[in-house]
């Protein structure tokens, strides 16, 4: 139990670093990889904190999250789908 | 569990604290490079060595604490390992998908490699 | 009554999610906007997570990460990107 | 500036309140560190063999609240989003007729994003039945699992696009028909205990009504009774409703494209 609570601090301040990269970055790419990583360790964060609450019922927004944390980037990856045809009906 | 349970115990904290590491690394990385591409490498850092191994090492840390019956620890680890392999297949894809996309859209990389770059 | 940690969690993860919004009433560039909306989600997902809801943190993410990032791209692909100023 | 300024002193002015309301107790007394009156009543009469007539047989609080405690409360808001569904398809009804055609080349994502899309959604549609078969013991229930099912066609729409999902199969139509067959079954289950002689909503057995819908499994698994059945049709009756209303949006949006 020490370790989680003295590791909550590190990915805390992980979470601020990732989302001032979100705000500021230059062009919506570098924005969507930095949520997109947020995402992913917020859902290991979620994990972490089931142990730390003792309770495995809280682990299913953890799977959710690691299920769709990436719709964000299919969808940015789409509207750009707009401008470059690609793909097919086999391969590329 | 005794000293086999203290040793787990150990070995997941020791290793939930070293993906926090990871954690903090990758994020200094994200705001420290220059680029979108050389971005992508500390954005896999922090998915991979930042989100699944602290929650292997919480599946490893619920089998070390005491006082737990077998199929509570089951309940926990399984989901763990599902949530792990998941992020394994699904950020790889979302940053090829998110590269692949600002690569095609025109995207410079910081230094210019000659005939690599289209516009 | 509620540990010490908890609320500096909660603090910290509301206070960022607020600059979240502000930011994203302010961007000009929808697409960005979308991404930002994204954010603000995860961190109040991480919000009802501490306050221990399980149920609204489901349909939470479930709503706000897998449904609504895509039905606000198919509007702005619709409209246009950028909004004037 | 003046943005940031409102933003800095909304943010403060919030933080007061809360600091008020929570810690100072502006509203009555403050809020206690132990379990409220409310909810050790609802733990109370939850699953418990000794309070017969009045137990949900559902371990899960929410689940029991929502479908026993205050169940036509969740039939009107169910309602109400098929009234709005059924109001947006009235809106746009020539826009779904134009759907865009079923031949054609496919244009997708790339082949990497194709294949962990399918795996993606597979155990997405596992995940939401899931929720919904579970709703009776642990989080979830009928709207998150009818939820969860909602991001199935996103992702199809999204990794394929909104005209191989029709000819995987996946219309407007069906959606809808899927929605209504459910409501129906929904409003079935909730009038079976008149029929055979009990209330309306009634789960287990009441004084003046022996009928009781099963409240165990076989190796005495709590089901919830209705609970259960509730939560299961409210899964796809919700699953169809955000399917219309994102192929709804998709159909318009996509037409501008061309697509």
């Amino acid at each position: 139990m020490v370790f989680i609570i003295v590791s909550i601090p590190l990915y805390i301040v992980a979470f601020i670093l990732y989302a001032v990269r979100g705000f500021k970055g230059p062009t919506v790419f570098d924005s969507t990889i930095s949520i997109d990583a947020l995402c992913y360790d917020v859902s290991a964060f979620m994990v972490i904190l089931s142990v730390y609450f003792r309770s495995y019922l809280l682990l299913g927004a953890g799977i959710l999250l690691a299920l769709w944390a990436y719709i964000l980037d299919v969808v940015i990856a789409r509207y750009y789908d707009r401008f470059t045809r690609i793909g097919g009906d086999g391969g590329d | 569990m005794g000293l086999g349970g203290l040793v787990l115990t150990i070995i997941g904290g020791a290793i939930i604290f070293i993906g926090g590491l990871f954690d903090l690394v990758a994020a200094l990385g994200v705001n420290k490079f220059p680029d979108f591409y050389t971005r992508l490498h500390a954005v896999t850092i922090g998915a991979i060595g930042g989100a699944v191994y602290p929650i292997i090492g919480s599946a490893i840390l619920v089998f070390g604490v005491p006082g737990l019956s077998l199929s509570a620890r089951l309940s926990f680890a399984l989901p763990m390992l599902v949530i792990a392999s998941l992020i394994l297949i699904t950020a790889p894809t979302g940053s090829h998908a998110v590269a692949r996309a600002a690569y095609r859209s025109g995207l410079k990389p910081y230094r210019r490699i000659p005939g690599e770059v289209k516009k | 009554m509620f540990p010490v940690l908890h609320l500096v969690m909660l603090a910290v993860v509301l206070g960022v999610s607020f600059i979240t919004i502000y930011l994203m009433v302010q961007e000009r560039d929808l697409l960005k906007m979308i991404v930002l909306s994204a954010a603000q989600s995860t961190f109040y997902a991480i919000a009802l997570y501490i306050l221990l809801v399980p149920d609204v943190v489901l349909a939470y993410i479930a709503v706000a990460v897998g449904i609504y990032t895509a039905l606000l791209m198919f509007a702005v692909k619709k409209t246009e990107r950028f909004e004037e100023a | 500036m003046t943005g940031l300024v409102a933003a800095v002193s909304i943010l403060i002015v919030l933080f007061a309140l809360a600091y008020g309301l929570v810690v100072l107790g502006i509203s009555g007394p403050p809020a206690p560190a132990k379990l409220r009156l409310l909810g050790e009543k609802y733990l109370y009469y939850m699953i418990n063999p000794a309070t017969k007539y009045f137990t949900a047989e559902s371990p899960e609080g929410v689940s029991a609240i929502l479908w026993d405690y205050r169940g036509l409360d969740t039939l009107y808001e169910t309602m109400v989003l098929f009234g709005a569904i059924i109001g947006a398809i009235l809106v746009y009804r020539e826009y779904l007729h134009s759907e865009p055609g079923k031949t054609g080349k496919i244009y997708g994502l790339s082949l990497i994003v194709r294949a962990v899309s399918k795996i993606i959604i597979w155990l997405t549609i596992i995940i939401a039945v899931a929720f919904g078969f579970t709703g009776q013991i642990t989080p979830g229930g009928g709207f998150v699992g009818g939820a969860a099912f909602a991001v199935v066609p996103v992702l199809l729409a999204l990794v394929y696009t909104l005209g191989y999902a029709r000819r995987l199969g996946l219309t407007h139509r069906r959606a809808l028909l899927l929605r209504a067959t459910f409501l129906l079954l929904l409003v079935l289950v909730i009038i079976t205990p008149l029929i055979a002689g009990g209330y309306v909503f009634q789960n287990q057995a009441k004084p003046g009504s022996s009928f009781s819908f099963p409240g165990r499994f076989i190796d005495s698994t709590p089901l919830g009774g209705s609970i259960f059945l509730l939560n299961l049709f409210e899964l796809f009756a919700v699953a169809g409703a955000f399917t219309v209303a994102f192929i709804l949006l998709g159909v318009i949006a996509s037409l501008k494209e061309g697509d």
